[in-house]
């Protein structure tokens, strides 16, 4: 009967169950969802992580290439990330061409690369004007239940960390390039970023870590990238306004997930290099 | 309990079938035998000296809406002629995916037909019950509420409150006891209320 | 055109007794005429008609780059076009995934090296090598389309002349090549080439050759393509399964009746004479 | 576009040996293929299509095209990807086979008896094997075949043809696309040669008002010799259909 | 080729760096016999012998049913939707109808690629046969397999996991539907063989023109009704290896079925055991 309730009204559903404090799947309004995080599982890829946010599953496969810096950053390489939504992860995708959504994330994933500048652009230039590192950060949603950015940033710093690049002699006269794949080096990291994400429920009540129908239901949403004491982007979308205090509110409740998500990542690590 | 079950998966062969046991839900018969076509458990219902051999999933089942189920359907759009609503439920079961349907005037009630008006029968937003017609070549499924215990069960009224039942075809606003027309089903009392499904989310938190 | 489940039921005794609908048995053929040369600004072509199914098949060569992890090896690609004459369902895209199954496996068909050596077609190795398009063309569909096509495309293989290269200038990174005049041309070696013989199981026995009707009654079938003496793919087709036993006899089926159908096509070849009045005006 | 080259030469031969008002040899064919109700194979010189008709038959598809007062005529228009010398990469779904396919159907329209079939659907479908220019006119000679082969009544015959106008003044006939490529302005004109209607004209380039007489009198010329040619071969066909089956049902 | 403006571009042209490692001199023969010395492979399994399976379901919360499956490195999800309406029909269909498709996570491809394609093509003929269509007619019901890993056999664990996946749906199916893939090369028979393993067998090794076979067959099985429900070849093999190679593949497949159903009893006791817990918080 309650599944029912909750098809046919689910806003309801919700209300009635946000009025005794707790949330339907049994968490307190400001509790995080677990995280998992494993990588380097896929070694195909010069880089991976598997991200699990709650039941949200992200897969992020980090593949460098050779490419040539642009005329105008001679000395830089390139991070080229990309979110696909496959249908395979939600019966709202289709497949096909990126949707808007996965349109959208990309972008802010984008800038939360670029403003946080946990890669170098500089580092990844082997000869500048002739030859650079192109690292193409993919990300595959396998599960879609909320909070999509959230474990996108943290798969992708998990990956960052695996990286590993083979040495490269560059002879920029003949334009001859030899890798040697047995010498590999890490990319260094300059900083984590970490992203944590809110939704506003009936213009008043806060939920952290939202799933995939609190998303669908809330009437704002909030999406804060910290990095360490710095705030490197804030993402949102219209929606409830905030007053400026409640802004801070959640500043604050990022702040406190910050360490535990950077010792998943040195957990998971330690693990590898076992 | 679960000691006691019987458990099968798809393609297993269950047992001879004769005259005693027959196939049921959830299974098909193939030379002679019937073997499950779901993973989940037996049961065997007896039914005029006849066994029945059905197999249940432990899950949700893989259903779409056959013609006779009583379906659960949210109105989306009224018409002069028309209402198209959104399938929700079969029996119990629910569904992930809505199903496209629609409820034509001529189908709404089994009496008087030619001097019902949708705009008093149903408003978007209802939850109806209601019976499907026998499936045509049209994409779209038909339903019907031309029976008693068919109609409107949940509506709100013009403000947004609850509405209760106070004729066939009547509901009246529980906060402004405005009264509007419907065309009410009348329901048949279920004893599992919300209040305790929230007792039980918070015994788990605990 | 649908069947009723009486028809059905004659098409299944007809095979049961080894007398078909259209008069032939088991494992015979229907009437194929084959032309070759039909194309005439093609580099080598040919045209099949197994009864009413009809297949134009035309051979483009250009000249192209490797792929840089094959340096050594040509380029082979098949496009299949379902014109619309064929059945209006064809129109606009209706023909896409017909032509996609049979480009596909005509691909895999091709795929050994035992069967068409990629490595002859590389000019330079990792600058230059010819790619050759086989274009086919659908006009008409009455059945077994997979054997016809394939029985097309090994023909105007045949037929095709590539041009030879007189000279290589390699200057930095351009390459020009001198190529010979079409008169002057070497012959595609396809005696490996594959021939497909699609096994249509009906009731309890396999047939060749369905036409359009016997592919209807029948929920599965295999296709083979036979290259010499081994199969050089095997793909099952239709909503059915089947015994490993009956695929088994159905391979076999297909093994002899291919080895065939390839000699047929050799003699038949060897016979062409250059026509000049070819193609659809017979 | 220059026309240094000479399209004719002085002693008034065109590039393949033509004269001005030569048509290129048409040989055609009436009911190549057994499934479609009537088709047709035409070749013009080195241009070759094939033309395939269904129907009169339901509207397919959605059946809210279809007209209470007349048949629709559907046309699609495509090019075998080795067609021209040059390897194409579809053979059709681009802007010009889609714009070929409306001229084909407005030239059919004019001659379908369309009123005869409310409710109904007829299909032609052209298919380009080689094209050497002029492949519209080729499209439309060989439809009109195929339209009859398939028995669908037309108020006459639709023929089309190309014409062009050599060094200014002398118009020729037929055009091949060899000389399309060199230049010169071509009219292209689809009539209806029995009652001297026009259905359909288009140009390419420009040339002076004065010269229009002259080169669509041409090009109307070559409209009624095709006529000619397509008129003996459908009397061929039916007599020799006709001989075969003992002129069944004449009698 | 067109920008494509829905995705992050990167710069105009880049190369793997693969290519530029020192030249690999070894000739395929070599390759081979490193690949396989005495009798045992490079993961030191015997030529017969399959990898481990591991097997989960309901990966995917948001699908009907789900399925992830590992063949040693090789990692496949699979989920499955609820039936919808078959787009762009007009007609009524009887029987409803399977979409299948198998995507590989290769980079910069973002189409399907003809093998893909070719994979989808070869799974839903695979499942159409298990499925009974006639149960939902006029719908569709979709199955999407990604490979997160490719290590070889990628096809057969996807239809492996799809079986699992549809009766994790309560899709009605006529039978366990498992598959098997068997790569055969220089007269040995690799059984489920890694990518390095398959690669091999794709091409011709001998080059002194013996008449070995090579080449790579997958083949599904319906597991009571012991039937075969999908074959795929490819290569150049002849008779008498295809006639053994089917028997090791149904031997192979028929040891896959307890795993398989192994796996299904216990997740149906599990949701039995969860539902009954459901229902003595409720009444209590």
């Amino acid at each position: 009967m309650a599944e029912q309730y909750r098809s046919l009204h689910p806003i309801k559903y919700y209300r009635d169950y946000l009025v005794h404090n707790v949330r339907p799947d049994g968490r307190q309004f400001d509790k995080f969802r677990p995280v998992i995080l494993n990588v380097g599982s896929i070694d195909t890829a010069d880089g991976s992580a598997i991200a699990k946010v709650g039941r949200t599953t992200i897969v992020c496969g980090i593949k460098a290439e050779f490419c040539r810096p642009k005329a105008e950053t001679p000395d830089q390489g390139f991070i080229v990330p990309n979110l696909e939504l496959p249908p395979l992860c939600s019966p709202k995708f289709k497949s096909g061409p990126p949707s808007d959504q996965a349109q959208v994330l990309t972008q802010i994933i984008a800038d939360i690369i670029q403003h946080s500048k946990c890669v170098d652009p500089k580092d990844l230039c082997i000869f500048p004007d002739k030859l650079a590192w192109c690292l193409f950060v993919d990300f595959i949603c396998l599960d879609y239940d909320g909070s999509l950015v959230d474990a996108c940033i943290m798969a992708l710093m998990g990956a960052l960390r695996t990286v590993t690049l083979p040495s490269v002699d560059y002879d920029p006269s003949l334009d001859n390039k030899l890798v040697n794949l047995e010498e590999r080096k890490h990319l260094p990291i300059h900083s984590t970023p970490i992203s944590a994400t809110f939704v506003i429920f009936d213009d008043k009540i806060i939920l952290a870590d939202p799933t995939v129908d609190e998303e669908n239901l809330c009437t704002g949403i909030i999406t804060i990238v910290l990095k360490g004491d710095d705030l490197c982007c804030i993402h949102k979308p219209g929606g409830s306004p905030l007053t400026e205090e409640e802004l801070f509110e959640y500043i604050g409740k990022s702040k406190k997930r910050a360490p535990l998500i950077n010792n998943l990542i040195e957990a998971a690590l330690e693990n590898i290099n076992k | 309990m679960a000691g006691e079950l019987l458990i099968c998966v798809p393609g297993q062969r269950l047992c001879l079938c004769d005259k005693v046991y027959t196939s049921g839900q959830g299974t098909y018969e193939r030379q002679g035998y019937i073997y499950s076509q779901l993973a989940g458990y037996v049961d065997i219902v007896e039914k005029d000296g006849v066994k029945i051999v059905e197999v249940h999933t432990s899950g949700e089942q893989t259903v779409v809406p056959a013609q006779g189920d009583i379906v659960t359907a949210q109105v989306n759009i009224i018409t002069q002629q028309y209402c198209k609503c959104y399938i929700k439920c079969i029996g119990d079961a629910v569904l992930r995916r809505p199903y496209r349907a629609v409820l034509r005037r001529e189908d709404i009630r089994a009496t008087e037909k030619d001097k019902v008006e949708v705009y008093k029968s149903f408003r978007p937003g209802d939850i109806i019950l209601a019976r499907v017609l026998p499936i045509t070549e049209a994409h779209t499924y038909q339903l019907s509420t031309a029976e008693n215990e068919l109609g409107v069960v949940i509506a709100h009224s013009e403000y947004g409150h609850p509405m209760v039942p106070v004729s066939w075809t009547q509901m009246q606003c529980s906060k402004t006891y405005v009264k509007e027309f419907r065309k009410v089903a009348k329901v048949v009392p279920e004893n599992i209320n919300q209040q305790r499904l929230i007792k039980r989310a918070e015994l788990v938190t605990e | 055109m649908t069947l009723c489940e009486a028809e059905k039921t004659f098409v299944l005794h007809g095979v049961e007794e080894n007398f078909r609908i259209d008069g032939r048995e088991r494992e015979d053929y229907r009437p194929m005429e084959l032309e070759t040369d039909i194309v005439s600004h093609a580099f080598g072509s040919a045209r099949l008609r197994l009864a009413n199914t009809d297949v134009l098949v035309a051979v483009k060569i250009e000249v192209d780059t490797p792929f840089p992890e094959r340096p050594f090896e040509g380029k082979l690609e098949f496009f299949v076009d379902c014109s619309a004459n064929a059945t209006p369902d064809f129109e606009g895209r209706g023909g896409e995934d017909v032509a996609i199954e049979i480009s596909n496996t005509l691909s895999a068909a091709y795929h050994s090296p035992k069967v068409f050596d990629l490595r002859k077609l590389c000019i330079l190795k990792g600058r230059k090598c010819w790619k050759i398009f086989v274009d086919i063309l659908l006009l008409e569909c009455g059945g077994n389309l997979f054997d016809a096509v394939s029985l097309a495309v090994k023909a105007a293989l045949w037929n095709t002349q590539v041009p030879l290269i007189r000279q290589i200038d390699i200057d930095g990174n351009n390459v020009e090549l001198k190529v010979s005049e079409l008169s002057d041309c070497q012959r595609l070696d396809v005696k490996t080439a594959p021939v497909m013989v699609t096994v249509c199981k009906i009731g309890e026995h396999c047939i060749v050759d369905p036409n359009v009707a016997e592919e209807q009654c029948s929920v599965g079938s295999i296709v083979v393509s036979v290259s010499e003496n081994k199969f050089s793919t095997v793909l099952q087709t239709g909503t059915g399964s089947l015994h490993s036993s009956t695929l088994l006899d159905c391979l076999k089926l297909g093994y002899k009746v291919a080895q065939r159908l390839d000699d047929a096509l050799w003699s038949t070849l060897s016979k062409i004479q250059p026509t000049e009045d070819v193609g659809f005006l017979k | 576009m220059s026309t240094n080259k000479e399209l004719i030469s002085k002693i008034g031969l065109r590039l393949d040996g033509r004269r001005a008002n030569e048509l290129r040899r048409i040989r055609c064919k009436l009911g190549v293929f057994t499934q479609p109700d009537g088709s047709a194979y035409l070749e013009q010189g080195l241009t070759k299509v094939l033309a395939a008709v269904y129907g009169p038959h339901q509207v397919r598809g959605g059946r809210s095209k279809a007209q209470h007062d007349n048949a629709i005529v559907n046309c699609q228009f495509s090019m075998a990807v080795f067609s021209t010398n040059e390897r194409k990469r579809r053979p059709r779904g681009d802007r010009k086979s889609t714009e070929l396919s409306m001229h084909l159907q407005q030239a059919l329209l004019s001659v379908i008896k369309t009123e005869l079939y409310p409710w109904s659907q007829i299909d032609v479908y052209v298919e380009v094997l080689h094209a050497d220019g002029g492949i519209y006119p080729a499209c439309v000679n060989a439809s009109t075949l195929a339209l009859i082969d398939a028995g669908i009544p037309i108020k006459e015959y639709v023929c089309a043809c190309t014409a062009s106008l050599a060094n200014n003044d002398t118009p020729m006939l037929d055009i091949s696309h060899q000389e399309e490529i060199i230049g010169g302005p071509t009219l292209t004109v689809a009539a209806l040669p029995m009652s001297g209607k026009i259905v359909l004209m288009e140009m390419s380039q420009r040339f002076h008002l004065d010269h229009l007489k002259k080169v669509l009198e041409k090009a109307l010329k070559g409209c009624r010799d095709v006529k000619q040619i397509l008129d003996e071969a459908v009397r061929l066909h039916v007599r020799d259909v006709g001989s075969s089956t003992g002129w069944a049902g004449t009698g | 080729m067109p920008i494509d403006r829905k995705r992050i571009n990167g710069p105009e042209e880049t190369v793997p760096y693969n290519l530029y490692t020192k030249l690999n001199t070894k000739s395929l023969l070599q390759e081979f016999d490193e690949l396989f010395c005495d009798g045992k492979r490079a993961d030191n399994r015997a030529p017969l012998e399959h990898r481990k399976i591991f097997l989960k379901t309901g990966v995917v919360s948001q699908a009907k049913g789900s399925a992830y499956i590992e063949l040693g490195k090789t990692k496949v999800i699979v989920s499955v939707f609820d039936p919808r309406e078959i787009p762009n029909r007009t007609d009524y269909s009887l029987k409803g109808e399977i979409y299948c498709e198998f995507n590989c996570t290769k980079r910069r491809l973002h189409q399907q690629d003809a093998e893909e394609k070719q994979y989808s093509a070869i799974m839903k003929q695979a499942l159409e046969s298990t499925v009974c269509r006639h149960e939902f007619p006029n719908f569709q019901v979709d199955i999407y397999a990604l490979v997160l890993h490719n290590d070889g056999s990628p096809l057969s664990a996807a239809i492996t996991a799809a079986g699992v996946a549809l009766s994790h749906a309560g899709v009605p199916m006529y039978d366990l539907i498992v598959s098997a893939t068997l790569g055969i090369q220089h007269n040995v028979k690799f059984l489920d063989p890694s990518n390095t393993e398959q690669r091999l067998c794709d091409v011709s090794i001998s080059s002194d023109g013996k008449e070995d076979s090579h080449g790579i067959i997958v083949i599904s099985m319906l597991h009571t009704h012991e039937q075969i429900s999908q074959f795929y070849q490819v290569g150049n093999i002849s008779l008498e290896d295809i006639t053994e190679s089917v028997k090791v593949l149904e031997t192979a497949c028929k040891d896959i079925v307890p795993l398989v159903q192994k796996h299904l009893v216990k997740h149906i006791l599990k949701t039995i055991k969860n539902n009954e817990d459901y229902v003595i918080l409720v009444s209590s």
